[in-house]
């Protein structure tokens, strides 16, 4: 499983790409977020209030209910502020 | 069409290539964004724009695609740049051409507000007391929900 | 700024020079008119657009003044041609900048649909079966009409 | 007073521009128009039905009622068709 941060998120998490391997019980987006906080403080912080956070999986926006799974691009960013 | 690059554009090639040898087309509405120097009352020496590689091509696309199902366009244009630019620069460029002016219009309106509310792209100013991510307006939000249910039937009126 | 003129224009051009310098503006709103090859389901050879040297330059200061009062403008420009054009050809050009977009949006699509029904221009058509003077539009009078009383307070919203 | 004709009024009216001197009754632009109709037969189908008529007088729209005098620059032509 891809995981990409933009903007704030990717220096807070200290990434902008990683690829990672959840545990099973890992199933949709808000599992996978609250197991990401668990890699390293920058993590927490970054991923700490989940109204400032948006979601991409596969390049489509998502809600935490949206299911992930192995080989999935899952981007984590801010609002956006393009145009 | 749709574009994301770091390089200027010409608005005047890209509507005189869009719209040339379409004589069907009686109306092109155009939108520039340019880099203001001063944002919530400081200066802004620059912004970067970053965005979703991939991402950001797709859901352009697809809302291009929505807004040629929406309105009668004979042909529409979106250049997004990326990357460092400087006060007076251009960020974005859209145009809408269609055989009336409302459809070309509201095309090109719906187009921006949707950009700036869904396209996958983020500014950092760069201004006297450090860089800063543009925090998202609430109003671009009003903006892009009055198109729910708008296009070809009221263009059509 | 206002011109009436035979010539091209060149809408890149002009938003550069409209726009050069005056980093206040964050956005551009354009509208290019474009001769269009068919009217009423005829095939149009050209058209000759008539004015009335004065009035024309006097309405057209008039209205794009009015537009810089109703919405906070940095910078507007009218350019509408006179004579014989072809299908394909520009025939007006407004450009309107703000330091936000939807004054610029509104304040373009006003000055347009003035233009369509006060500014003293008459464009005859040549057609296969003779030439023939376009009639006004009931349509781009209420498109007009929707104007009364917009302006800043609604942009300022 | 100077009359302009524009459009299809200058093709009836055979002429672009003329200058003409009113006698005194003619006080306001439907009293002018009136009286351009006796000028010729070309004049009067010009200027026949007033509904497809616009004014202007000094270059500034006026109706029908809107006083001319000596000096004026009145133009009569039909609904505009710019932009």
């Amino acid at each position: 499983m891809k995981i990409l941060y933009f903007a704030w998120l990717k220096a807070k998490t200290g990434a902008g790409e990683e690829e990672v391997n959840p545990p099973d019980h890992v199933t949709d987006v808000q599992g996978l977020i609250d197991w990401l906080k668990e890699r390293s403080p920058g993590h927490a912080q970054a991923l700490a209030d989940l109204s400032a956070i948006r979601v991409a999986v596969n390049q489509n926006y998502a809600g935490l209910d949206h299911p992930v799974k192995a080989g999935d691009e899952i981007a984590l960013f801010p609002p956006v502020t393009g145009g | 069409m749709i574009r994301v690059q770091r390089e200027e554009f010409d608005v005047g090639a890209e509507v005189a290539r869009l719209t040339r040898g379409n004589h069907l087309i009686g109306g092109v509405a155009c939108f520039v964004g340019i880099v203001r120097e001063t944002a919530g009352g400081e200066a802004i020496n620059a912004m970067t724009l970053e965005h979703y590689p991939g991402m950001t091509e797709a859901k352009l696309a697809e809302i291009e695609a929505e807004a040629g199902r929406r309105w009668p366009l004979e042909a529409s244009l979106i250049i997004h740049r990326h990357g460092r630019l400087e006060p007076g620069e251009q960020i974005v460029l859209v145009i809408t051409a269609s055989a009336h002016r409302q459809a070309a219009f509201e095309a090109c309106e719906f187009l921006v507000d949707w950009l700036k509310t869904k396209a996958p792209f983020w500014k950092l100013e760069e201004t006297a007391s450090g860089p800063r991510w543009v925090e998202a307006e609430r109003q671009d939000d009003k903006a892009a929900a009055k198109w729910a249910g708008q296009g070809r039937d009221k263009a059509a009126e």
